[in-house]
């Protein structure tokens, strides 16, 4: 592999060069309020690479929160249908230093939107998409993107991949895609030296000092829907609010509601909105009857969704052990302790 | 990627004809959009029928007229959609996206003793499999309809229930739960047919196929009536594997995107809406 | 009229409507009249979703007090109007663009000139369009 | 100064004398997540030490009152047994309001209130230590923490609360009902620094007024987080914002600027009456929106409009859904 090194001082030229290549950056950074966010950042001094993940995941910027679908107009009792394409979607941006759980989150939503019937409004965001990984140093106190098998210097998904030191990144071109960029990094690449594939050990060795004891479950995959009718969702759904912040903040939520407005007689359009399994109207059949009636099924859908059904669906988590649920939850309902209490269940 | 179709587009069949089946239920001839591949819908599919600035709504295909390119849905009005749909005259435009799911296993059903299942308007996915077996006389060996509705005025197709009597190898066994005055046929749920102490019993699975090698049953209702179902056919243990039932879950897309039907693995929309009675033993409890 | 100068005004039934509507909507083009059973009925979720999508004020006329032909429609909906007044004060929307006249039916003269009265009252005050109004990033 | 040692002792001793099967707990535990607790619910007698009290306590309880009610309503068993609730002074309003909203009976209600000086949330504890934490224990105004490379940080809490301990009048116990106080003091009596936290909308005009709402509020995402925990909001599943039925909707589900106008405005008009400022929306919003410049201002309000604050009777329904006839109106 290619690995060369970029000077931190040197970064405002490429900043400079990505816009004039007009590729819009995104990155982590504080807002006017000083709460850490996902946003477009204009130079390298606006990131605030050296915060935790903000709570707000990255996904909003690929799949938006509300997004015309398309809108119609009637005319002579015919209808005409206009497709919605945000000029967002079609914008060239670069996602700059996502973490390892935030790539493979990304990763996740491609493989989930296509398929059978891909989902073309947001393939198309994601197309238009550079991710530039960063390995990660900051942890907060509630990841454990360790237990759901992503390291924390992982570099799958991402099309560059950094390894920040002091002064400087190790940079490593990894796709097609990242290697587009090469002309924006080429007058500022330094020849990297034989010591650099060091870093990249150090920063395991010491972020995983301080991520929180990894839990074993890969001894469970595959199996975690045998705990479907222990006693333990009871405890957690007792206390479970049902605020919908874990979904709205996961960056592997897909899920959307469809519908309509009509603004006047004849025109209208239709929309789609972040949804989430926690709603008791999200399951709700028109007859009355629902489904999943009480919070623990809810509940149990969102844990069992995450970790048993993607895994014989798609072979994969589909967590990335992000923390965001954890840390949103304002009633303490800790994710990593679900599945240690589902493990314990499962080995009685 | 994003050369592809666009799957939330809807397309737009023109409305044909409107019949009234009961007071809550009309159905709707629509001529499929010409981008529409009519020949490869399946008896058992949905499609996803918009009234533009109200909403979506997954509604089964009760009749396929392959040589018209027409199709034939029955809509209760339970909502502000359907209610909105209800409202449409013949000559007017509804959006139609589809047809999506599986439908019923064709094929493997070729020769079989086919008994429907049917509560109240669950008759209407069931009908495209009557109809098919009109259609293609001796495709089935057999075939019975059991059919339970609440009371007279929740009848729906009366007059193609008629026909369908006069077929030959065809019985059509009805039953209202509510004894009223003028009704001189069964009353009772539409699971007495199951059981073997009725005197009005099913005509398959006690006298033609006791063995129940080659029958199938198809069911489609309201959950707590296929719930009561699975029990009668427990009882006289029925093969699951023979049994296939139609989900009915929310949903909003149509293509396994929105979650909404999610139950266990499946996607009621992309795996379903049929399943197998021995498929449901192993999802969650959660239809 | 400009859509941007929409004033709704809801009109209870029991006011002799048919020639008083027909006079205010000869005399205030801007004014759209709704009528409905009592004002005991008016959802102020309604002024809610008028005011933020661009209407300029929303006005309520009912009955006088223990006029009421459902004896306490306008009472209870006085109560909903202050705290509905309120609430829009709290969000930073100027509280006369929701106001409320009781009156005894037959004087139209008096109505007409609350009307204008109310009309002059919001005439400087913004068109408060959110539809069009552009969210923030982040 | 409060001892929390002493306090969860404390509680734990008087819960494990007066409880009975059949009771059940409203508390708070442990919750594995640094630098927050979780409401626990005990329904046996050998749970009750799992009781820990401190200044994360942040939750407020009431909320899931109205839920055990309905489950109960929804299977026809009748309510067995008492029902004791540990809160925080501030607490106690959102429990009488609904006891008087005819939400809960309050007959199977016993509170116990326990000695508070401020609570402080997981954001307040970020600022403090300005590093992640593994751990942190309390005394009296003490945090002491452990950093995720195990470096022990103390701190001293006071001025750190959150805002609504700022506000004396909130902490104040309604004299209307009897509840059990466990502390050192005799009563409960506001010991913390009262900041005198001024409502924008005195101090801006009003532009400057809407301008700052319109900022605050294009950051909501919709996640109705702010209505499922407010113990105010009690129509759960019947909410105006998710009618699926009515076929020209008062609220689309959109993330505009003008529906998430609607939606607050909807919600504060609706739990105007009976909100007790308890703060919850503004602890739970994942978007760090700062309700309180609503909830203060309307807090006010109905103290204004109607005489008296919401949560200090237990049997006055809330001035919107109570009106008689003969009644001064306002």
């Amino acid at each position: 592999m290619d690995t060369n090194r970029i000077y931190k001082k040197d970064m405002v030229q490429v900043f400079s060069a990505l816009k004039k290549l007009n590729i819009s950056v995104i990155g982590q950074g504080f807002d006017e309020k000083q709460r850490l966010v996902f946003k477009k950042v204009s130079s390298f001094q606006e990131l605030a690479l050296d915060e935790i993940t903000p709570l707000q995941p990255v996904k909003s910027f690929l799949f938006p929160p509300t997004e015309k679908v398309f809108s119609y107009a009637k005319q002579d009792e015919k209808y005409q249908i206009t497709p919605e394409t945000s000029p967002e979607s079609s914008e060239k941006k670069v996602l700059f230093g996502l973490r390892p759980c935030d790539v493979h989150a990304i990763e996740y939503l491609k493989k989930f939107y296509d398929g059978h019937f891909p989902d073309q409004p947001i393939l198309r965001y994601l197309e238009n998409t550079i991710i530039i990984g960063i390995a990660c140093e900051h942890p907060s106190n509630a990841c454990f993107c360790t237990t759901m098998d992503i390291s924390p210097i992982s570099s799958t998904g991402a099309d560059v991949f950094l390894t920040p030191t002091e002064n400087f990144f190790v940079i490593e071109f990894l796709t097609e895609k990242g290697k587009s960029l090469q002309s924006a990094f080429s007058e500022v690449l330094k020849s990297s030296e034989a010591t650099d594939v060091q870093w990249k050990q150090n920063i395991e060795t010491e972020t995983s000092k301080k991520l929180l004891e990894k839990i074993e479950i890969n001894s469970i995959k595959g199996q975690i829907n045998k705990a479907y009718d222990k006693p333990l969702w009871k405890k957690y759904s007792d206390v479970c609010v049902a605020c919908g912040g874990c979904t709205f903040d996961c960056p592997t939520c897909t899920c959307f509601d469809m519908r309509d407005v009509m603004e006047s007689k004849k025109t209208g359009y239709r929309y789609r909105a972040w949804d989430s399994c926690s709603f008791a109207s999200f399951t709700l059949h028109a007859s009355g009857h629902n489904p999943r009636n009480t919070k623990m099924d809810r509940l149990r859908q969102r844990i069992m969704h995450k970790y048993h059904y993607t895994v014989t669906n798609m072979q994969t988590w589909s967590c990335t052990g992000c923390g965001r649920c954890v840390r949103v939850c304002p009633v303490g309902i800790n994710t990593r302790s679900i599945l240690k209490d589902i493990k314990e269940a499962l080995h009685e | 990627m994003s050369n592809q179709p666009n799957h939330y587009l809807p397309s737009f069949g023109k409305i044909l004809e409107i019949n009234q089946e009961n007071t809550l239920i009309k159905s709707f001839v629509v001529s499929a959009p010409d981008s529409m591949q009519t020949a490869q819908v399946v008896p058992g599919q949905f499609f996803q029928l918009s009234a533009l600035g109200y909403g979506e709504v997954p509604i089964s295909i009760s009749e396929i007229d392959y040589n018209k390119k027409t199709l034939l849905f029955c809509i209760a009005n339970t909502g502000a959609i359907t209610a909105k749909i209800h409202e449409m005259q013949p000559g007017d435009e509804i959006g139609i996206r589809g047809p999506y799911g599986n439908g019923f296993p064709i094929a493997a059903l070729k020769g079989k003793n086919i008994v429907v299942v049917a509560g109240g308007i669950g008759l209407v996915p069931l009908r495209s499999i009557i109809h098919y077996s009109l259609m293609n006389q001796g495709y089935f060996n057999y075939m019975e309809v059991l059919f339970g509705a609440k009371s007279t005025a929740d009848f729906i197709y009366r007059e193609e229930i008629k026909q369908w009597r006069l077929k030959p190898d065809t019985t059509i066994k009805v039953t209202i739960d509510n004894p009223e005055k003028d009704w001189n046929g069964n009353v009772g749920f539409v699971t007495n047919f199951l059981q073997d102490k009725c005197p009005d019993h099913s005509e398959v699975l006690y006298n033609i196929d006791p063995s129940f090698k080659n029958t199938v049953v198809l069911v489609v209702g309201p959950p707590v009536m296929y719930k009561n179902v699975f029990k009668a056919l427990e009882k006289i243990e029925f093969p699951d594997k023979q049994v296939f039932l139609s989900l009915e879950n929310h949903m909003k897309c149509g293509i396994g995107k929105c979650g909404h039907c999610n139950c266990g693995e499946k996607y009621v929309c992309l795996d379903g809406p049929i399943f197998s009675w021995l498929e449901m033993k192993s999802l969650p409890k959660e239809y | 009229m400009a859509s941007n100068e929409l004033v709704f005004l809801f009109l209870c039934k029991s006011l002799k409507r048919k020639r008083l509507i027909k006079i205010i909507e000869n005399d205030f083009p801007s004014i759209k009249v709704i009528d409905i059973p009592c004002i005991g009925r008016f959802n102020p979720i309604l002024a809610f979703k008028m005011i933020t999508a661009g209407a300029k004020g929303v006005l309520l006329l009912g009955c006088d007090p223990g006029d009421c032909h459902y004896r306490e429609g306008n009472l209870i909906s006085e109560r909903r109007i202050a705290v509905a007044k309120e609430t829009l004060h709290a969000f930073g929307i100027q509280e006369s663009r929701l106001q409320a006249i009781w009156y005894n039916p037959g004087k139209d003269k008096q109505i007409l000139h609350d009307i204008k009265k109310f009309l002059l009252d919001i005439a400087s005050l913004p068109v408060i369009n959110l539809k069009t109004t552009q969210k923030k990033e982040g | 100064m409060v001892n929390w040692t002493k306090i969860t002792d404390a509680t734990r001793h008087y819960l494990k004398q007066v409880f009975q099967s059949d009771d059940l707990i409203l508390s708070y535990t442990d919750s594995h997540t640094p630098g927050m607790m979780t409401p626990v619910v005990i329904r046996k007698a050998e749970d009750i030490d799992s009781i820990i009290l401190n200044p994360i306590c942040t939750q407020n309880l009431a909320v899931y009152l109205s839920e055990f009610f309905q489950n109960d309503i929804q299977t026809g068993k009748p309510v067995k047994g008492k029902w004791y609730i540990t809160v925080k002074p501030c607490d106690v309003r959102s429990v009488i309001q609904m006891m008087a909203d005819e939400q809960i009976l309050k007959e199977h209600i016993e509170l116990i209130v326990f000695d508070c000086d401020g609570t402080v949330t997981n954001k307040n504890l970020k600022e403090l230590f300005k590093s992640e934490i593994r751990k942190v224990d309390f005394n009296d105004h003490q945090a002491k923490a452990e950093t995720l490379l195990n470096e022990e940080l103390t701190a001293d809490l006071s001025g750190l609360y959150q805002v609504k301990c700022s506000d004396r009048e909130i902490c104040s116990i309604p004299a209307v009902n009897e509840f059990t106080f466990i502390g050192e003091r005799e009563r409960f009596e506001f010991s913390g620094t009262a900041k005198n936290t001024a409502i924008i909308q005195d101090t801006l005009t009003q532009e400057e007024c809407f301008e700052k709402v319109s900022a605050e509020l294009s950051k909501c995402i919709r996640c109705n987080a702010c209505r499922n925990i407010c113990p105010a909001c009690f129509c759960s599943d019947r909410c105006v914002m998710d009618k699926p039925k009515l076929s020209v909707p008062y609220i689309t589900k959109e993330i505009t600027l003008d529906q998430i106008f609607q939606y607050h405005l909807i919600r504060f008009y609706h739990v105007a009456p009976n909100c007790t400022a308890c703060g919850e929306c503004e602890r739970i919003c994942p978007q760090g929106i700062s309700l309180s410049i609503f909830y203060k201002y309307l807090h006010r309000m109905n103290k204004h409009l109607f005489g008296d604050e919401s949560g200090s009777s237990d049997s006055d329904r809330q001035k919107l859904l109570s009106y008689r006839f003969g009644e001064d109106l306002v």
